[in-house]
């Protein structure tokens, strides 16, 4: 194999093919090489979770991928290709400026008018001081009520957007919630502050990309309907939300639900 | 100046004894056969086969034909086969030689034999209790799973190239150098020599009419000859000389 | 067992619909018996010798090499449709790309893991690297091989990468979308690899000069055989594939690709296989007339042994050759599922009989004059090694498909898949 | 800090790299290498010297000179003498493995009675008793050797009978010792001047005699000739490997071989093919015809070539005296190339007693075959190398095997030539041990020993001053200046060889055609001889290939 071992040859026939197999095995030890370091710099220059993201995004549900305009009833039909990212949009301008409809005060479960929403069910408060307080919304809270146990992230780590905000466990399921923006952690609450994280935003803090106003309804009311249909047999007609409210921890209410999915389709899982 | 050691195989003075396939066992160390080995699992360098003419009753005859190694001197087929070089053709001698302790046991070289002549370990070489002392000296036991062949009794090669160094000569004595089977054969049948050798007696036998090979047009050059007076042992040199009918109950 | 339920579920992709957990054990059940036994036989020839086979000094290669031939000729769908992709940018076969990968995956794997079973002392079997004789098809065969292997663990990996647990890993995701970027580098070292390795493994009897039933002409180092049968493998690669595919589909009853890809798939099979019944008529014909007569054998009585016969060479040709190459290709059978899938099995049969007869029928036939023809009958320990394998490549295949988007679009395949 | 699990993968494949800079693992890669190519379980052959001995083999009565490789005080290998006078250099198949035989896991290793191990004091004894109660018999398939002396001596003291059991080979003789009065053992075969020899299904060229004798004279002078100087016409009802190379086979039916020799007699009578007129026989040509399965050409033609190119002789397999008075119609006995007897000067150590009533004990001595039955009522002690497959006798005593004893080989019987050497006894016995010569020396000491007997024959070679003793060179027993001197040589592995026979002719009567009457007779018991075991080699043969049928009834 080697000129130093026994059996080598300086034949022609020798060297063609043992170059020739010396070169496949540079080219796929290359390859791997390439995509590790392509893997590593992607890290470093903070592409992948936006990456991630994409990836993810791409395999959502299509109903899962409807543009915020069309939640808030400005356009018909329009399926996001931004990944949400609204601050990248080029339509974004000219679809804001069409009249939203107007909006019900309450859909089954409420919302308040001076947070943003994310669509992973995280809301975005801005502070006077600056940072940024992170919640997680009311229907996930009916969803999850007070979770077994909460994984934040330690103080001055910082978090991007879409990327994982914080872990949650309850009744052996994880729950993944997906950070609303990128930031610095300030400091970290939990389930019975009602908040989780403080965040101070990279600047210019840009939050174009989180829900707000008519938007927000539209949006939680698709949610329920999802949800219905979820819990619903699998072979009964979807119906509407009838607009009863949303009875609180429903994970311990309805244990026998299928709520691996639920909680995929809650939190943006692909 | 290169040899091409070989031999001329007198067909009509073997008696068909078996005495070479048990000398030439002797001298390799070759294990004796565990109670489920058969003729087509057996482990006989050299090998003698009976055929017939293919007749019955008083118009039937009988010849025998010892088969070892060819040592086939061009393409030879197991050399070009082996994907590990543990096959080679031995320039001074002209010997193909076999190396088990490198062969991995794959048997391509088996199925690119035209001979049989080549033979797989498919048990552990085994002795009854305590005959390991009477085991040849200088042979290597070959372990189960590799191919082994006739290698012309390397040793015997061995201790003449050994006396020849030690007397000042380049070329070894040919009476020193005689394979087990030829200086087995009780009735001088096996004629072993060089056959580059004008003056060796193989030579001349070699050349002689009545001498041919076994499938010599596959074009391998074997350097085992055979010699007969009979026209249908003489035949039976190429395939075509036998109907597959006949080849049935032959 | 519900947790094993739920590990289950969570394995399985979002929204992917699958069978229930139940099912799939019981489906999983009887291979796993099976694995388990050729376990056991291959242990067997481990521990105690190939004396376990029924191989002999004529028959020294057996079911284990014919089978291997078989197998990875069916095997080639993996590179040819990884060629066709991304080479030749036949971009609508990409839905059954990472099916072919697997089945490749699985058909080579296979083969080695019989090979390292079928030689007499497995651990020199790298001594082939070490020590390498050039001229020896094994050799091509042996290198080529395992890089190939390497190859197809390498694009088995991406879509390894995208289960559902593994993905939440964000290194794993990133590393597989930039290892799916380069994986036309792999596709093209794959069909260089496989065209020399397909082509050697012809070669490996072709070059047998002592078997005259199997030796042939041919051009610089290569027999006609080597040619043939790079012919033969990607002509039936596409058909096995389809084959597979059907299979997965009538268990899962969901249509998993559209009618155009298997169409698509039944056309190049099918002219790739008419090019390879004419070259190979073309090679018999020549061996008939030239190359037997001239080293002493006289061809028709190799076919004069029964229960081989000339019969075997025609119903290579024209039943499993002619036949099915019309069928993948006219018009008035490829619209029809049934006659797709039909002439995709005889094609395959095809070729499993031609590597038979190279393999068995040329070590049965007698060379010398006083030779016999003999028979050979592989012991349970050969046939139960290798239905392990067979067993090996079902439950890989299957947990693939269940955990893995082996289809493009599997997932709500049963909404966006035009059935018509 | 906690690791994560890109960390592990990270550290992971770092270490691998590492790793495979070190020289660990190629280390270990020929290590690996190395111990695959010898693997501890697999039989190391011995090291050390090898020295070249010469002897002669026991294996059979033939008489066969061999060349033992010994390594270690183990022989390692077997071969011919080449240009030895009695085998030519040749051996037979089995011989080539007998340094083997000592290591046969049938090798019987100590005194066994009635299946259960006993000690020599026991056998001993019980012998002892037996003797005193009645009579008793040495029986002995190789007469003429110091041993047999002893057992002579022994059964001459203590009111005993010495029987022998002939090899076919002298069975085949004692028709004409009946109709000459020679004995059995001055008669041979003086088959080198012999031009046409007619087999009746003797496996000449199989290993009758001395195998090499016969098949070398055959090889020089009939082998591939159409028309050969020395003509082999095999009658034999099967394509034996004999009949296979025979210049001519005429198979018969199976049992008719009298008939046939009737056939041939009539003919050679009735078409005056011989000088002197001999007794016709009863039968008619039609009748053998009939019985052999022959045509009357056949038989006619026959009878032609038996005349056509002599001297012709005829080879019998057994005491058939139909055959054997072919020979004498053919007036081959006492002719050259014909029976001969031999010079005698040298007087031939044989007095089989008379065939007596039954025996108290029956001592049946190593070298007779295993198939031999004695009486039942006997008590029999059997000495034996290797138990040949059974318990069958009452006691089973571990005799010397191949090369383990000191002995000494009288002219094989076919051989028409005097001739002696001496087996030395190159390999040390296992314990437990004995010869059948020692267990009677431990009960009667005042018998003589085997080396003196052995002594006692040099002298007596070396007073008639005749013959060669051929060693490294020929040497004339004339240029040899003492016994002792010749005594030597013969233990350095040469052999004596006494010169041709005298052209003297001798008589051999024929009153009337002989009726087959063997069994009526028959003057002592008779067997052919094989080995009780092969050595595990012989697989080569019955069992690796197709060459032979496996031995019937034994383990190889």
């Amino acid at each position: 194999m080697f000129p130093w071992i026994d059996g080598f040859h300086w034949t022609p026939n020798h060297i063609i093919f043992l170059s020739l197999f010396f070169a496949v095995v540079l080219t796929l030890l290359s390859t791997i090489v390439a995509a590790v370091r392509r893997t590593v710099s992607d890290f470093r220059t903070h592409r992948a979770t936006e990456m991630c993201w994409r990836f993810n995004f791409a395999e959502l549900p299509e109903e899962e991928r409807c543009c915020r305009h069309q939640l808030a009833g400005r356009v018909p039909h329009r399926i996001c290709d931004n990944a949400f990212d609204c601050r990248q949009c080029p339509q974004y301008a000219e679809f804001a400026k069409l009249p939203a409809r107007a909006f019900p005060p309450y859909v089954g479960v409420s919302f308040s008018n001076n947070q943003l929403y994310h669509r992973g069910h995280t809301w975005v408060r801005p502070e006077n001081d600056g940072t940024l307080t992170v919640g997680l919304d009311e229907f996930a809270h009916h969803l999850v009520g007070h979770p077994d146990s909460v994984q934040l992230p330690v103080p001055d780590s910082e978090i991007e957007s879409d990327g994982l905000a914080w872990r949650m466990m309850k009744n052996g399921h994880e729950i993944r919630v997906r950070a609303p923006l990128d930031g610095t952690v300030v400091a970290t609450g939990g389930d019975k502050e009602g908040w989780y994280l403080k965040l101070r935003p990279r600047n210019p803090v840009n939050l174009r990309h989180l829900l707000r106003g008519a938007e927000v309804p539209g949006w939680l009311s698709g949610e329920l309907d999802r949800l219905q249909l979820q819990f619903s047999p699998p072979d009964a007609p979807a119906c509407l939300a009838d607009g009863g409210t949303l009875m609180p921890n429903l994970m311990d209410a309805m244990p026998a639900a299928d709520w691996d999915a639920v909680l995929a389709a809650t939190f943006q899982e692909g | 100046m290169s040899a091409r050691y070989g031999f001329v195989i007198d067909l009509d003075r073997c008696t068909g004894c078996g005495a070479c396939m048990v000398a030439c066992a002797a001298e390799n160390n070759v294990p004796p056969a565990p109670a489920r080995a058969t003729p087509r699992t057996g482990l006989t360098p050299m090998l003698v086969h009976k055929v017939s003419n293919g007749m019955e009753g008083a118009a039937r005859r009988e010849a025998f034909i010892p088969i070892a190694c060819m040592h086939c001197g061009n393409e030879t087929p197991c050399v070009a086969v082996c994907p590990q070089q543990a096959v080679e053709v031995d320039k001074a001698t002209g010997i193909v030689v076999q190396m088990p302790q490198r062969c991995l046991g794959c048997r391509y070289c088996m199925a690119a034999c035209a001979y049989h002549a080549r033979y797989f370990n498919w048990w552990d070489p085994a002795w009854p209790v305590g005959m390991e002392k009477s085991l040849n000296p200088g042979v290597a036991v070959r372990m189960r799973g590799v191919v082994e062949k006739c290698n012309l009794c390397p040793a015997r090669l061995h201790s003449a190239q050994e006396k020849a160094a030690a007397a000042g000569r380049k070329e070894i004595d040919p009476a020193d150098y005689i394979p087990a089977c030829a200086e087995a054969c009780p009735t001088g049948a096996i004629l072993f020599g060089n056959l580059a050798d004008k003056n060796d007696p193989v030579f001349s036998a070699a050349h002689s009419a009545d001498a041919f090979r076994l499938l010599a047009r596959l074009g391998t050059e074997p350097k085992v000859y055979y010699k007969s007076q009979e026209a249908w042992v003489k035949a039976l040199a190429e395939r075509d000389s036998v109907r597959p009918t006949e080849a049935q109950h032959g | 067992m519900a947790d094993l339920v739920l590990i289950d579920r969570r394995l399985i992709a979002r929204g992917a619909e699958r069978t229930s957990t139940m099912r799939f054990m019981f489906w999983l059940i009887p291979w796993v018996a099976l694995a388990a036994l050729g376990i056991y036989a291959a242990a067997l020839c481990l521990y105690f010798g190939l004396n376990q086979t029924h191989m002999d000094t004529r028959f020294a290669f057996g079911m284990w090499i014919y089978l291997d031939l078989g197998m990875i000729a069916m095997g080639a769908g993996a590179f040819f449709t990884g060629f066709l992709v991304y080479i030749l940018k036949q971009e609508d076969l990409k839905p059954v790309l990472n099916s072919a990968v697997v089945v490749g995956l699985i058909c080579y794997s296979g083969a080695v893991a019989v090979l390292m079973v079928d030689v007499g002392q497995p651990l020199r079997a790298w001594f082939t690297f070490w020590h390498p004789n050039t001229h020896s098809m094994l050799t091509e065969v042996t290198f080529c091989i395992t890089c190939y292997l390497f190859v197809l663990i390498l694009e088995y990996l991406p879509v390894l990468l995208r289960n559902r647990q593994l993905r939440k890993v964000p290194s794993f995701l990133v590393f597989e979308y930039q290892l799916h970027k380069l994986v036309p580098v792999l596709a093209a070292v794959g069909a260089f690899l496989s065209f020399f390795h397909q082509g050697s493994l012809g070669g490996l009897y072709g070059v047998l000069r002592g078997r005259p039933f199997a030796f042939r002409q041919g051009f610089a180092i290569w027999p006609s055989t080597f040619f043939l049968f790079i012919l033969s493998a990607i002509a039936v690669g596409p058909s096995f594939l389809m084959l597979v595919t059907a299979a997965a589909e009538t268990l899962t009853e969901r249509r998993l690709v559209g009618a155009n890809v298997f169409r698509k798939l039944g056309l190049i099979s099918g002219v790739l296989l008419g090019i390879y019944v004419a070259a190979k008529a073309i090679d018999t014909l020549v061996w008939l007339n030239i190359t037997s007569p001239a080293v002493g054998f006289s061809p028709w009585d190799f076919y004069a042994y029964k229960p081989f016969g000339s019969a075997l060479l025609f119903l290579e040709i024209v039943p499993l050759g002619l036949l099915p190459a019309f069928l993948l290709t006219s018009p008035l059978t490829t619209r029809r599922r049934g006659w797709l899938l039909c002439g995709a099995a005889l094609a395959c049969g095809g070729v499993l009989l031609n590597r038979f007869v190279l393999t068995v029928q040329t070590l049965a036939l007698p060379t010398l004059a006083f030779d016999d023809f003999l028979q050979y009958i592989p012991s349970w320990q050969e046939v139960a090694t290798f239905a392990g394998v067979i067993a090996y490549g079902v439950i890989l295949y299957s947990l693939s498909y269940r955990y893995l988007p082996l289809f493009g679009q599997a997932k709500r395949a049963d909404k966006n898949v035009s059935l018509d | 800090m906690k690791f994560s699990r890109r960390d592990l993968l990270i550290g992971g494949a770092g270490a691998l790299a590492g790793l495979a800079l070190t020289p660990v693992p190629w280390k270990l890669l020929s290590d690996v290498s190395i111990w695959t190519q010898n693997f501890p379980w697999i039989p190391q052959p011995a090291h050390g010297p090898v020295e070249t001995k010469y002897s002669v083999c026991t294996l059979c009565e033939g008489g066969c000179g061999i060349r033992v490789r010994m390594a270690t005080k183990y022989p390692v290998g077997v071969a011919g003498v080449r240009d030895h006078p009695v085998s030519k250099g040749a051996l037979c198949p089995l011989a080539f493995a007998a340094h083997q035989l000592n290591w046969h896991p049938r090798r019987l290793r100590e005194v066994r009675h009635a299946g259960r191990t006993a000690s020599w004091a026991e056998a001993q004894t019980a012998f002892v008793k037996a003797c005193g109660e009645g009579p008793t018999a040495i029986v002995d398939a190789r007469p003429g050797r110091a041993v047999s002396s002893v057992f002579e001596a022994f059964t001459r003291k203590h009111r005993g009978s010495y029987q022998v059991v002939l090899s076919a080979e002298s069975q085949a003789l004692t028709p004409y010792a009946g109709w000459s009065g020679v004995p059995v053992t001055s008669l041979g075969y003086d088959l080198e001047n012999a031009r046409t020899i007619v087999s009746f299904g003797v496996p000449v060229l199989d290993g009758w005699g001395t195998p090499g004798r016969f098949t070398r004279l055959w090889s020089e002078r009939a082998a591939g000739a159409a028309d050969p100087q020395l003509r082999l016409i095999q009658i034999e009802p099967s394509l034996s490997r004999t009949a296979a190379r025979a210049w001519r086979w005429v198979p018969l039916r199976e049992g008719s071989e009298a008939a046939l020799a009737a056939g041939v007699a009539r003919t050679l009578l009735e078409e005056h093919l011989v000088g002197a007129p001999g007794p016709m026989p009863r039968s008619t040509l039609a009748e053998a015809a009939a019985q052999t399965g022959l045509a009357t050409e056949a038989i006619r033609d026959l009878a032609q070539r038996m005349v056509e190119n002599r001297p012709v002789v005829v080879i019998a397999p057994d005491g058939n005296p139909a055959i054997a008075a072919l020979n004498v119609l053919l007036g081959a006995v006492g002719a050259p190339g014909g029976i001969v007897r031999k010079r005698g000067d040298v007087p031939s150590h044989v007095s089989a007693d008379p065939l007596p009533g039954s025996f108290r004990a029956v001592l049946v001595d190593s070298t007779v075959p295993w198939e031999f039955a004695a009486q039942n009522d006997a008590e029999v002690f059997r000495f034996a190398a290797w138990d040949g497959g059974g318990d069958s006798a009452g006691w089973l005593l571990p005799a010397p095997g191949f090369l383990e004893e000191l002995t000494d080989v009288p002219t094989p019987p076919t051989s028409a030539l005097e001739t002696y050497a001496v087996a030395q006894n190159l390999v040390a016995p296992p314990t437990e041990i004995r010869s059948a010569a020692q267990f009677l020396l431990q009960i009667d000491p005042t018998l003589p020993a085997v080396e003196k007997v052995i002594h006692a024959r040099c002298d007596e070679i070396f007073r008639t001053r005749q013959g060669t003793v051929y060693g490294e060179h020929p040497l004339a027993v004339t240029k040899i200046y003492s016994a002792k001197h010749l005594e030597e040589q013969l233990r350095k592995g040469a052999v004596w060889m006494g010169d041709p026979p005298s052209p003297g002719k001798f008589r051999c009567e024929l009153k009337e055609w002989p009726a087959d009457n063997r069994a009526a007779n028959a003057t002592c018991w008779a067997a052919s001889w094989a080995p009780p075991v092969f050595p595990p080699l012989a697989t080569k043969l019955y069992q690796e290939s197709n060459l032979r049928e496996p031995p019937a009834g034994r383990q190889a």
